[in-house]
């Protein structure tokens, strides 16, 4: 059975943290273009904080993962703070008190992203937010978990669901946020949320498989 | 970008910093230094007023906050909902006893954290009511009203619920007196030129020159159409053909016209453009009982001008006459 | 240019037009439709206070016509001089019986034309003394404090002679109250971004972007330079070192601070220079008594800011502290 | 003797309306350079009204140079409104009463227009405002009178000394008005009020010449 310490886990968000600070003018052009530009910004304010407290409050991944709940919720706004104050709390309320994470601890943590969002997001998948990325992401894992595969693979297929969601953005319609009033203009470009969300799982993944070895 | 800003991220902590010197003799901090409230709430036995928004309206939403007005502000980055605990810190701030009423405007962002907020202040047993602003009419189609963003007719959604506070009403009077304001107004903006984020350094939407964007919302977000610039008195009209049917406001209706620039359309222009409306308005028999004209709901240095329209009646007269002491409005009683 | 406008000659008489309806409460016009006057002016046995200019400085010169403000007010086309004519109407609106103060800033076409009309007022038998604004310390360098021109220092000016004039003062009492405010203030202007005249329709003077002019004169007259655009912080010391050695503002001072908008620069901006400025008044040992940030004194859509100081005494303070209803400021009996 | 009467002289004045209202863009131009770009608007709009005033209300030249001088200083304002506006009150009074207007007659009005003007201006000659267009063409004329020379001619060198005067501007570094704050930045810019005066000028002389064949 492969899996990774809650401790070591904490690796994730660390990783978690660079990717989006390494991506924060990246996140936040695409945003530019049919919204207003500040998605990179927003998620890079709120993760560098989250930084901070770990480096004098470190803990395990589920502690992590709550930290970095707390301050997108608490500190951050816009739309993103409470979307993914949300995930970050399902995820970690489905971890705290685990010492080890195998495929089905991951699996639980991941449904629980999906459902604290759902619960105050109306967003459905087409309606060209992050949803479109979280939603398949979720299902390739319980798909790949349900059919016996190891813990790497399903990571991997969720990983590519994930790229696949994201991708699949591009045409869509914005029906949701403030992209939604620009009608035919949204389609053509990827949703900022969608990528950022792409960008994290795909964290999530590497990681994962990193510390299972 | 020919602005005056230290470091881009800080705009918004430079300017509270600033503003609670300046008017320190009205509002003051909180714990949370992106809650200021009046100086003198939470005022025992009094309803009280929050609201709050991204920053960069001035001078929404902190500019609101006062005597009769707004008792305390949760002030988010620019063009970004304020996130939940702001809220709730502001709730707390006005908390009186007798319940707060949360007046807002209509955001994807803002829905979601004064949810959460209110989820927390149940918790305490604070009893929080909410009116969420949707006067923006080109934001949304008739029928979905529910859909359409709040603009400059969250001004006069809270001199009317300040106005009942000040006055004693109950939680639920101010919140059905704030509601029949909001329900009441009708706004519609024009854009003439962009705006940028301090943090992002260039405008996200373009107008060009000689263009305009009738319905354009106050962060830019897009309208009904982009056509030539036209003369004050063609636009007038438009504003008129948008807004008037939408309540219906009728002849014989008595109004509020609140006309605010956006940001860098000088005020002059801002009473040419009343001027045509105004004219318009007497032609169909509809009497002005209080105007406004000034930069009274911002968008950091659009050029383009809102117009709002609330239809009165007596109890909305009373609370458009009532005194009250706020940076964006001050009023003696009338 | 991205203006709203009908017919570009026109702007002056629409917005005039528009503004008496929409402060008709507070404001009146005369038989002279470019003199607008306070509605219960003349008032008998006060002091009359007369000001005038060229438009396109809203809320500047009509704005600040009121309660205990200004009384009367000539307006001319925009950033032009008010004739002859139009001054000496609004003495006689202004004429309560026992005199009437002229205060105005320093220009050439203001002080040919005051003198024509003082000139004509003599004539008819009323007594009519004037002050001179000459706050704008880069006009002009020091000795020649005569040649220097009037800019947002005139508000204070209006203020203080406003209420002189409301608590009874004889018309040299108000003079010198008046003369003794604009003597203790200093001003410097820093423009970022030009403007442009409707009916001349594009900018008399560039400021490339990235950089910005320091000491520019509110219609763009040029200042002490033009260089890169710095942090607001750096800009504030500017501003200190031009204004305090003028007067000089010492430790131990108290004084009064009025931020101005030129017109685009959102009202956030600003107070990020006000709190640069306060930092450093108050390193230099000098207290702020009251402070004003927002667009007091514009130049059409201009973007920039100026700083002006006055440094108080206790009849300057009762003056400012005294309630006023004007629409560029209200106050509240502090 | 050489004479036109007061009656014909009314025509100057219509003349002058008209180069104004031709000149105007130009003269605005000019302006814009090195002031503030409304010369040509002031001055058209007072001319224009004077034009509408003596279509109700005709007379001789004398009331003529009246109606325009009431105009100017008591409905244009501006620096250039009471400028202007004592210039031709200082030009009318001296024709007023007069049936017919000659050499003499017309040496009082210039003189005139330069008392009057420099009563309430403090510009003296190098300053490059339109004294510096009026100076040189009274001095002119009183020199071609003085030395028995005929109207014709002692106009004719008016003009010519008005149109040395306007030139000499460019190089002139402004010391007065807007332009003055300027310094090097004024000079190679002609002067709009020298512009004007001189335009001014040498209509008056082209159409006394005219009147007086
Ligand atoms: N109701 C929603 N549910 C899920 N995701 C949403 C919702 N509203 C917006 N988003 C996501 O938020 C992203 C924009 O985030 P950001 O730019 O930080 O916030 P804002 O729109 O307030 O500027 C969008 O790309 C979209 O993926
Ligand atoms: N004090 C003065 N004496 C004589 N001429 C002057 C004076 N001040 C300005 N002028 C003239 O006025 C002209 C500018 O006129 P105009 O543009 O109409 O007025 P403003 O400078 O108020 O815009 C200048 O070119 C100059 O010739
Ligand atoms: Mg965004
Ligand atoms: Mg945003
Ligand atoms: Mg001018
Ligand atoms: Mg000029």
């Amino acid at each position: 059975m492969k899996t990774f310490s809650n401790k070591e886990g904490a690796l994730i968000i660390d990783k978690m943290i660079l990717a989006i600070q390494e991506n924060k003018q990246y996140l936040s052009d695409i945003d530019g273009l049919i919204g207003d530009g500040d998605h990179g910004i927003n998620m890079n304010k709120g993760f560098t904080m989250c930084r901070e407290e770990l480096d004098n409050n470190p803990g395990d991944l589920a502690h992590s993962a709550k930290i970095l709940s707390k301050i997108l919720m608490m500190k951050i706004g816009g739309s993103m703070g409470p979307l993914y104050g949300k995930l970050y709390r399902g995820f970690a309320s489905e971890l705290s008190g685990k010492d080890e994470i195998g495929i089905s601890e991951m699996g639980a943590a991941l449904e629980g992203m999906l459902s604290s969002i759902q619960a105050i997001s109306p967003a459905k998948p087409g309606d060209k937010t992050l949803i479109d990325t979280l939603v398949p992401a979720v299902e390739a894992f319980k798909k790949a978990q349900a059919e016996g595969k190891e813990f790497d693979v399903a990571l991997d297929e969720m990983k590519a669901a994930a790229i696949v969601g994201r991708d699949s953005t591009k045409d869509m319609l914005a029906q949701l946020g403030r992209a939604s009033r620009l009608g035919e203009r949204s389609r053509g470009v990827l949703d900022a949320g969608a990528t950022s969300c792409c960008l994290l799982l795909g964290v999530l993944a590497d990681t994962s498989i990193e510390l299972v070895k | 970008m020919q602005k005056f800003v230290n470091d881009p991220s800080k705009v918004v902590d430079e300017m509270l910093e600033a503003y609670v010197k300046v008017h320190a003799d009205l509002v003051s901090t909180t714990e949370n230094e992106r809650v200021i409230k009046y100086k003198h709430a939470p005022v025992k036995g009094k309803v009280g007023i929050v609201t709050g928004g991204g920053s960069g309206h001035k001078p929404a939403f902190v500019g609101y906050v006062g005597r009769n007005m707004v008792d305390a502000v949760a002030c988010g980055e620019i063009f970004s909902s304020p996130p939940a605990q702001m809220f709730y810190d502001a709730i707390k701030a006005a908390d009186g006893g007798k319940g707060v009423a949360l007046l807002y405007g209509n955001y994807a962002g803002d829905n979601m954290n004064v949810a959460m907020a209110m989820d927390e202040a149940e918790d305490e047993g604070i009893e929080v009511k909410k009116v969420v602003a949707n006067d923006d009419v080109p934001s949304a189609p008739k029928g979905e009203e529910a859909k359409r963003r709040g603009v400059a007719g969250e001004i006069l959604m809270w001199k009317v619920g300040g106005a009942k506070a000040a006055m004693g009403a109950s939680l639920d009077e101010v919140i059905a007196a704030a509601q029949k304001a909001i329900k009441n107004t009708r706004s519609m903006g024009v854009g003439l030129a962009p705006c940028a984020i301090p943090e992002v350094g260039h405008p996200n939407f373009t107008i060009e020159e000689g263009k305009m964007e009738v319905g354009i919302g106050h962060h830019g977000e897009p309208g009904i159409e982009v056509c030539d610039l036209e003369p004050s008195a063609k636009i007038a009209q438009r504003f008129c053909n948008v807004i008037l049917p939408d309540l219906p406001f009728e002849s014989g209706d008595e109004v509020v016209v609140l006309i605010s620039g956006l940001g860098s359309t000088p005020v002059m222009e801002q009473y040419i453009v009343f001027n045509d409306i105004e004219k318009i308005l007497k032609e169909r028999g509809i009497k002005i009982y209080l105007s406004y004209v000034g930069n009274y709901f911002t968008s950091l240095e659009m050029a383009g001008v809102t117009c709002t329209l609330m239809k009165l009646d007596e109890e909305l007269k009373e609370c458009m006459d009532y005194e009250c002491d706020s940076v964006g409005m001050q009023q003696f009683q009338r």
